[in-house]
């Protein structure tokens, strides 16, 4: 199995314990933490200060595009083989409105999701420790580290009030 | 079936599978289409048969007496569509429904597919025709003088043949048709002393009364009384005549008059005789001999006789003197309506009227002498002799007396008594059941035969293809058996009966001095027979003319009412009712389908807690008949009536047990000269039952809503459009227009969405194909809506599914009331509905497969094999004319044979589609490949829709109504022109000319 | 991510591109007509024809011997292909105009002809195995073809039919986009209800 | 509002009471599901038949072209609308009392549109060919007529079933995440492969908020547009009492209107069988049925205008249809869905009733059996007295038309319950998003 990733991590199952630990790791030059936690929290965004999803691009363009296909195809399929209808002209916008804003609410959304497993997958470590409780009631953080740097790291955890620390070789 | 023809190959079953024919059968089939199909040549290459290309055949249609002209379009030496003879002086190219359903009577799956003879066990067998004519021929000679045929053919030569053949063997014929005109044929031996048919010029007659003579239904020869009187009544050139009609129930004809007097049963012959006293009278304009019945007809001043007739006294006097001012003017009587005990008496007294009004010799022209039969005087004494065991072998040809009478004549019985019975009939019906030997006749378009039906008209029919079935033309039943017998019969030896009618064509060419006899034969084939103009002799008063008595008879039974029987002008005398086609096209005054039923007054209905459907039983002293109630406005309160045709016991799957026989309930007609269908008086029963009337009527009122548009005769004259018209009436104050907002929206919105719709138009080169329809032409008479089925495949639904309104008539004629409450006349207007090829159509924008779209010709294109189905065209279609095939509807319409009928040009409907009136689009390009193939552009009159060829009114005119000098863009022009639903600015192709009324005041 | 979305709309213009392509390539080029003069056909025996393309008729009757080797024209046969829109198939009387008197070379001919004199003889007509089978919810007018198209156009849908040895369907008549190609490239009206009605 | 709400439990006993509700099934769930499944068996049958004999089983009556299936239809897809309302555009507003409920609801959106999607395929004629619709490349060079009411919602359609499908699932990863750390065995396997590898890190958590943020975003338009677009397959017609200006907001209110009345008649028992009632409470139902109450009164409006335009425009046939359908051949149709939707819900302005859940639930069925009534209404009565007096016709639904509403319940309710019974019906991270975390030095 591929080797794991040396560092510790601890397991909080007080909020405001965690943000001290984060803040205190921070400052102390780690700055490529993972936290775990069973809901998305607040105060731990606001403490990791990490920049504004890029999912929001993916929506805009996948957007774009649909709203563009959805005319294009329109438009051209009409022409390709103009039949008269009722009456009223081969290929115009007010009919093909619907279509357009379908296929943009379509593309948009499928083009988000997938934003979301591409960011997600794209940067996220590989081999990192994992507990059950993270998703039921504890909140983790992991401290990526040498070894040598693991008993400091250890005795911070504690000091802030973790109620478990394990090391990952 | 055996081979009896010597070319040991059937020619027309090997034909179809040309690899051309039957195109039509095979359904459009879902997936693959490469199934492994033969392609059998000719032996010997047919010089008249392309494949692909149709010929035409000219006959002579055999569905009732009149005899008018065929055209017979033929595909692959199968008959496809019959269409009138445009030569021909009876119907000038026009054919009526019943005409029109003679394929399903060609191919009808029910006809008796060989020759059989009864067996020891009471079963039949099927027997060789050799055998069959070997013991008809003992037989016949053998009974000698006992020997008695019944024959309905017309005049002709088989009908002489037929006589020099029984005379031979000592024995008697008597030609008997069920609506025979007796009263006609004896009022014309007792007032003009000549016996025989007048014909009747409605096209002159400026003022019509017609005594209960439905003339456009089954009287005489109705196509040529409908051209007539369309061509009178129709509005043209500032004027129209005027009918009226005085009979105890409207029939179709009564609907088209411009008054309907609903009077008393049987007082026909009183009012006319006081319409001729007053024109005694007062004018002076009478022949001389009239003169001489002033006494006669003294007792029958309008004061004496008003009360009883149910007419006032003044009406009649208006009557009188409309009916003699106007010159010439025509009155008829005679019909099924009014044949009541007096019918003879009130047929003496028309026959007075137009003698004294001076039309006979006009509008009533003796000297024609149209075909009638032997009446029904002759068949009863016959019947005497059969029950008298005189006759030992009888042969009844194209006849089926035991329907065709009362039950209670006992003609069945009668015919027991007779050891050995022979019948020709086409289908084993009533009284072909009973035959010990049949010899099935082939159908007037698988055989040699000709026609006399009027004097100057010798109309041929020829065989258009092999016979569908191991039938023989009875002609050549009559000289094989003539060979066969010898004795007396040996004169009658002819190598064939083609043979022998040619040399009997012989004789005609040589007294008319004609060259050789080949091309004379070949020419007057191909002109349909011979046309001299009738002659006109002049009549005289006879003596009887004296003795007419104009009392109204009395009729038999108790019961608070009458029973008037109607003809049926699609199954005429129940020989339609095996056709499906007649069937499923309703019935044109109550548009009821695949039922029979029982007239009742509204008012009488609510009076008697009758609803629509509760099936009624009427009780008369003969017999009881049992059939849902329909309530009819058109009847007098005191009358029932129901349709003649139905409740046949033995006549194929479609008719035998299908609706009450109306005869049931008439006595025994007795030493009467005729049947006396009006006779008897009826109880009525309620049996708490209820079926639903399977009738294709939604609403007969047209709500205002300017369905079937009318105007007066004035209006007209003025050139007023209907919409002016209708202002005029509703007050006629000018419309004031309040604001200048309310101008530029009536101005500019108009010219805006004219602008918008060209789009229809492409660029304007194309042919627009359009249609105008004459509502002041059509008399409702649906023989367009066989024709159209005739023409596109259009399948039968029956009557499980016209319950439910699934009928797939492309065309369907709508009747619609106006008036008739609180003692109003009731007015009725028709209007032929069919899809209107929309240039601006709602059906097309909502199609999501583009199955309905609009074609650059102007016409609404239906893609059958690219429909899905989902229907919402038909929802949007304000004149919903689009119909859907809910089962695979062409499997169970067409059962073997029918399906040959199928026209190759037109795809067969699959299941899930929708489909609706092409404007016969098979013709159109049909028409535009041979206009190419002549390198030249299409004419006005190169192509014409089937139910346009069809109508007889000429009330249907179709063409491109971009070419400014076409008949159908001259007749859109026409003030009386508009559009129905106009205000949804779908702009329909279809352009309707308003109705023109004339009320009492013209 | 500049990068991502740029990939991400690349994809999609491609997959437009290949649909648009691939509908052309289901049209199939038509075989080019080409007459050569002096054409021999191939001398083959009636087992050879169950090796051949097409179905195996009653009769192996050779079209690469009649049009293509004695240049018999093809409305000698299928008489009524410029008058009507059915080609029609030549009677047995047509085939006995020549083989009355034509016995054929070599023994496989002379056993087809032999064939073809019994038929006649035995007023039997041959069942020939119909080759191209337009659905019937189309009409295909042979006589505007041949009159647009000229006399010898037949090998337009038919193939080069003077060198075919047994008639095989050599375009699917059923392919619509084969149809609409045609009308397409010589500008005629590709209006639905010209063929369907 | 009067009082925010926030759930007495803490993290452990969401998740230990939502991992509950996936236990083996009860007895009545299984009966339940049978006869879903007994429902849908019934339809399928039906459809069957179709096939086989053809559309004229069912009691098309012309000029009634289309009857109870485009009715189902309607229904269905309206139904579907309360979901996606609930959990996005009540997302959007962040309103507390939707997370207990908006999982129930998304779920049932999401198998309503599969209901409704099966219907453009059994009412066409030709059913083999439904393809057709879609403009897919072929040898004919033919495209599907993007003019038609009925393409727009063939793409309508099928964009809401696959954003709603989108929403749910994106919603339910971290919740089968929670479970699948609960769970043993071979049902590990299951929510471990579900839960595409999800750990609840903070750069999941950062891309995920976002994402369901963008799709709620998304899906807020898309309700209120798809039911417009089934409103248009009737209003861009010329019918008279269907091509009216009022019938996109009329649908969408009338659809969000009937589909709280399914949430209130699939919640109110499966809440008591699936022992969740401490987290679906009287407060979450309060709220459901005011927005039951604002909804139905705009239908309650929308049915006055319709009568008043038609007197109004002085249109005849407007006139006669509308006259005939509240006294005509169908007087019972239309009164039962007046009754059914506008005053029925007018009860709803008592507090006793909006939290009295029996009652609530009786009000449920009355409001979808209305609501099918409208649409019938709307379908049948317009096409049966349209501009053509002669062809008038009154429509009688035959057993093909009750065997397939049977099937679309049958459809729907089986797959309703199977998937409360495999994943979690409650939403676990939104409800403990809504708990604040225990604090080390006190207070919340």
């Amino acid at each position: 199995m591929a080797t794991m990733t040396p560092g510790v991590l601890g397991s909080f199952v007080h909020v405001d314990a965690a943000t001290d630990a984060i803040r205190a790791l921070k400052a102390q030059g780690h700055t490529d933490l993972t936290v775990y936690t069973p809901a998305p929290n607040h105060e731990i965004e606001e403490v990791l200060d990490h920049p504004v999803s890029p999912v929001r691009l993916f929506t805009l363009v996948g957007g774009l595009t649909g709203c563009a296909a959805g005319f294009a195809m329109t438009f051209w399929m009409s022409n390709d083989w103009p039949l008269l209808v009722g009456g009223k002209p081969i290929a115009t916008v007010p009919p093909y409105v619907v279509l357009g804003f379908e296929l943009m609410i379509l593309l948009g959304a499928l083009s988000t999701v997938a934003g979301v497993i591409i960011m997600s997958v794209v940067n996220a470590r590989k081999r990192v420790p994992y507990s059950e409780k993270f998703s039921d009631d504890h909140i983790g953080v992991f401290v990526p580290c040498r070894a040598e740097q693991a008993a400091a790291v250890e005795s911070l955890l504690k000091r802030a009030g973790s109620v478990e620390v394990t090391h990952a070789a | 079936m055996d081979e009896t023809q010597d070319t040991g190959m059937d020619r027309r079953r090997f034909l179809t599978v040309l690899g051309v024919t039957g195109a039509g059968t095979a359904a459009l089939s879902g997936c693959s289409t490469d199934r492994v199909q033969k392609l059998i040549p000719y032996l010997v290459q047919s010089e008249d048969q392309v494949p692909g290309i149709p010929t035409y055949y000219a006959s002579t249609c055999t569905e009732c007496a009149a005899g008018c002209g065929l055209h017979v379009k033929t595909r692959e030496a199968r008959a496809i569509k019959l269409e009138g003879n445009p030569a021909h002086p009876v119907n000038a190219g026009k054919l009526c429904a019943r005409g029109q359903a003679g394929l399903q009577s060609l191919y009808n799956p029910n006809r008796v597919r060989g020759p059989k003879n009864r067996q020891a066990d009471g079963g039949t067998a099927d027997i060789p025709w050799n055998d069959a004519i070997a013991e008809f021929a003992a037989k016949a000679s053998a009974a000698g003088g006992r020997l008695a045929v019944i024959s309905g053919a017309g005049r002709g030569t088989f009908s002489d043949l037929l006589a020099a053949w029984t005379a031979a063997l000592g024995g008697r014929v008597v030609r008997y048709q069920p609506f025979d005109h007796e009263p006609m044929v004896a009022a014309n031996r007792q007032v003009f002393g000549v016996a025989g048919l007048p014909s009747h010029d409605f096209a002159s007659a400026k003022f019509i009364v017609s005594f209960g003579a439905d003339f456009l239904e089954t009287w005489l020869a109705p196509v040529e009384n409908q051209r007539g009187f369309a061509a009178s009544h129709g509005y043209h050139d500032g004027t129209k005549s005027r009918h009226v009609a005085l009979s105890p129930r409207m029939s179709l004809t009564g609907m088209n008059a411009d008054e309907w007097f609903a009077i008393v049963p049987g007082a026909e012959a009183a009012i006319a005789l006081s319409m001729a006293q007053v024109i005694l009278a007062e004018r002076s304009s009478a022949p001389a001999d009239a003169v001489a019945l002033r006494g006669m007809l003294a007792a029958y001043a309008p004061e004496q006789i008003a009360q009883q007739t149910g007419l006032t006294a003044d009406q009649i006097k208006l009557l009188a003197r409309e009916f003699v001012s106007a010159e010439p003017s025509l009155a008829v009587a005679g019909g099924i309506g009014s044949q009541h005990a007096g019918a003879a008496q009130l047929c003496a007294a028309v026959n007075i009227l137009n003698y004294v009004a001076g039309n006979v010799g006009t509008t009533v022209r003796f000297g024609a002498d149209l075909d009638a039969g032997d009446g029904y005087a002759a068949l009863a004494a016959l019947q005497k002799q059969m029950e008298a065991g005189e006759i030992a072998v009888l042969v009844v040809h194209e006849a089926n007396p035991v329907y065709a009478l009362p039950k209670s004549s006992g003609f069945a019985a009668a015919m027991a008594k007779v050891p050995y019975k022979v019948s020709t009939a086409l289908v084993l019906d009533e009284t072909a059941a009973l035959c010990d030997l049949l010899l099935p006749e082939s159908h007037g378009l698988e055989r040699w035969d000709d026609l006399r039906p009027r004097a100057g008209v010798q109309s041929l029919m020829q065989p258009v293809m092999e016979p569908v079935f191991d039938t023989l033309p009875t002609g050549e039943v009559l000289l094989r058996a003539a060979k066969a017998a010898g004795g007396p019969l040996a004169s009658l030896q002819a190598a064939s009966w083609e043979e022998y009618l040619k040399a009997r064509w012989q004789g005609v060419a040589k007294a008319r001095g004609a060259g050789d006899f080949p091309t004379f034969w070949v020419t007057t084939l191909a002109a349909g027979g011979l046309y001299d103009a009738a002659p006109v002799s002049a009549v005289k008063l006879a003596p009887g003319a004296q003795s007419v008595v104009g009392t109204s008879p009395a009729f038999t039974g108790e019961g608070e009412f009458l029973f008037a029987p109607s003809a049926s002008s699609l199954l005429y005398d129940g020989r339609g009712t095996d056709k499906p086609w007649l069937l499923e096209n309703p019935d044109p005054v109550t548009k009821i389908t695949w039922q029979s039923w029982i007239e009742i007054h509204p008012e009488t209905a609510a009076e008697y807690d009758v609803r629509e459907g509760e099936i009624l039983r009427l009780v008369s002293a003969s017999g009881s008949i049992e059939a849902p109630a329909y309530l009819y406005p058109g009847i007098r309160r005191d009358v029932l009536s129901a349709p003649l045709g139905y409740g046949h016991t033995s006549f194929g799957q479609y008719a035998t047990g299908r609706g009450a026989n109306a005869l049931d309930l008439l006595a025994a007609p007795g030493d009467a000269a005729f049947v006396p269908y009006v006779s008897t008086r009826v109880r009525l029963e309620k049996t708490r039952r209820y079926q639903k009337v399977a009738k294709t009527e939604g609403s007969n009122r047209q709500l205002g809503r300017g369905v079937a548009e009318a105007m007066s005769l004035g209006a007209a004259r003025r050139g007023l459009t209907p919409e002016e018209a209708h202002h005029e009436e509703a007050g006629g104050g000018a419309h004031e227009i309040n604001t200048a907002r309310e101008l530029d929206a009536i101005a500019g919105f108009a010219a805006a969405q004219k602008a918008a719709t060209l789009k229809g138009n492409y660029a304007g080169d194309h042919p627009q194909w359009g249609m105008t329809i004459d509502l002041a032409k059509c008399t409702g008479c649906s023989a367009c809506v066989t024709a159209c089925y005739a023409e596109n495949n259009i399948p039968t639904v029956g009557e499980a599914d016209v319950l439910r309104g699934r009928e797939m008539s492309w065309m369907r004629i709508e009747r619609y009331y106006e008036g008739g409450e609180e003692g109003e006349p009731l007015e009725t207007r028709f209007v032929p509905m069919l899809c209107q090829h929309c240039a601006n159509a709602p059906c097309e924008p909502v199609c999501p497969v583009y199955a309905a779209y609009h074609t650059p010709d102007g016409l609404n294109g239906q893609v059958y094999n690219r429909c899905v189905g989902t229907r919402y065209c038909s929802n949007n279609c304000p004149y919903k004319v689009r119909y859907f095939n809910w089962y695979a509807y062409n499997k169970k319409a067409f059962p073997e044979p029918l399906n040959l009928q199928l026209n190759p040009d037109v795809t067969v409907r699959a299941r899930g589609v929708m489909e609706k009136c092409t404007f016969c689009v098979q013709r159109i390009r049909g028409a535009q490949n041979a206009a190419a193939l002549e390198r030249r552009g299409l004419r006005d009159g190169d192509v014409t829709s089937a139910c346009a060829q069809a109508c007889p009114s000429d009330a249907i005119i179709f063409g491109d109504r971009m070419d400014p000098a076409s008949r159908v863009a001259l007749s859109a022009a026409d003030p009386r022109g508009y559009h129905v639903f106009e205000e949804t600015n779908v702009r329909p192709s279809i352009t309707y000319l308003a109705k023109v009324l004339t009320g009492a005041e013209a | 991510m500049r990068k991502l979305a740029s990939v991400f709309g690349g994809t999609l213009l491609l997959a437009l591109a290949v649909a648009f392509l691939a509908r052309d390539a289901a049209a199939t080029r038509q075989a080019a007509p080409a007459v050569n003069d002096s054409l021999l056909a191939p001398v083959l025996t009636v087992s050879d024809s169950a090796a051949l393309k097409g179905p195996r008729q009653p009769i192996f009757f050779r079209h690469d011997i009649h049009a293509g080797q004695f240049k018999i024209n093809c409305q000698y046969c299928h008489y009524s292909v410029s008058v009507s829109s059915e080609p029609g198939i030549p009677s047995m009387a047509t085939c006995m105009n020549c083989h009355l008197v034509i016995g054929g070379t070599d023994s496989t001919a002379q056993r087809e002809i032999a064939k073809v004199r019994d038929a006649y003889n035995t007023n039997t007509p041959v069942e020939w195995n119909r080759v191209y089978f337009l659905a019937r919810h189309a009409h295909f007018p042979h006589m505007r073809h041949i009159n647009a198209m000229g006399p010898n156009a037949c090998a337009t849908c038919h193939g080069d039919v003077t060198r075919t040895p047994q008639v095989f369907k050599v375009n699917n008549v059923n392919n619509m986009g084969f149809c609409i190609n045609c009308h397409l490239e010589r500008n005629v009206s590709r209006d639905c209800s010209v063929c369907h009605y | 509002m009067a009082h925010a709400y926030t759930p007495a439990q803490t993290h452990a006993e969401v998740t230990r009471d939502v991992v509950a509700t996936l236990g083996t099934p009860s007895r009545g769930y299984v009966m339940m599901l049978a006869g879903a499944v007994g429902l849908f068996l019934v339809g399928l049958f039906t459809f069957v038949m179709l096939l086989k004999e053809g559309l004229g089983l069912a009691g098309y009556n012309p000029p009634v072209m289309w009857s109870t299936y485009i009715t189902t239809f309607v229904f269905w897809v309206g139904i579907g609308h309360a979901g996606t309302l609930i959990s996005a555009i009540l997302f959007l507003f962040r309103s507390q009392w939707r997370t207990a409920v908006y999982r129930a609801t998304e779920a049932m959106t999401v198998f309503a549109v599969m209901t409704a999607g099966l219907f453009p395929i059994i009412h066409i004629g030709r059913q083999w060919v439904f393809y057709w619709l879609l403009p897919y490349p072929n040898q004919r060079y033919l495209w599907p007529n993007f003019k038609s009411p009925l393409l727009w919602d063939v793409f309508a359609i099928s964009t809401y079933l696959t954003v709603s499908t989108t929403f749910l699932v994106v919603g339910l990863v971290p919740d089968i995440a929670a479970v699948r750390d609960q769970v043993s065995g071979w049902r590990k396997k299951l929510y471990a492969a579900c839960s595409l590898g999800w750990t609840g890190s903070d750069n999941q958590w950062r891309h995920y908020t976002r994402g369901y943020l963008y799709l709620a975003a998304l899906a807020t338009p898309l309700v209120l547009s798809v039911h417009s677009v089934v409103s248009w397959d009737f209003a861009m017609s010329i019918i008279p009492g269907w091509h009216g200006t009022i019938f996109a907001p009329y649908f969408v209110a009338g659809a969000i209107y009937s589909g709280i009345g399914m949430v209130f008649t699939l919640l109110i028992p499966l809440r008591k069988m699936l022992r969740v009632e401490h987290m679906i409470v009287d407060y979450h139902f309060d709220n459901l049925a005011k927005l039951t109450l604002f909804t139905g009164s705009i239908l309650f409006y929308a049915y006055a205008m319709e009568y008043f335009v038609a007197w109004y425009s002085g249109n005849p046939f407007e006139q006669v249809t509308f006259w005939r359908r509240a006294f005509g051949p169908m007087w019972w149709a239309g009164w039962s869905m007046i009754i059914c939707n506008a005053f029925v819900s007018q009860l709803l302005w008592f507090r006793k009733i909006r939290t009295n859940l029996t009652a609530l639930f009786i009000i449920s069925i009355f409001i979808n059996i209305g609501m099918w009534f409208e649409r019938y209404v709307i379908i049948v009565s317009s096409l049966s007295n349209d501009y053509e007096p002669w062809a008038w016709g009154q429509l009688n639904p035959t057993w093909a038309d009750w065997g397939i509403l049977a099937g679309s319940f049958g459809w729907f309710g089986m797959y309703f319950l199977l998937f409360a019974r495999t994943f979690p019906i409650v939403a676990i991270q939104e409800i403990k998003e809504t708990i604040p975390f225990p604090r080390k030095r006190g207070g919340h």
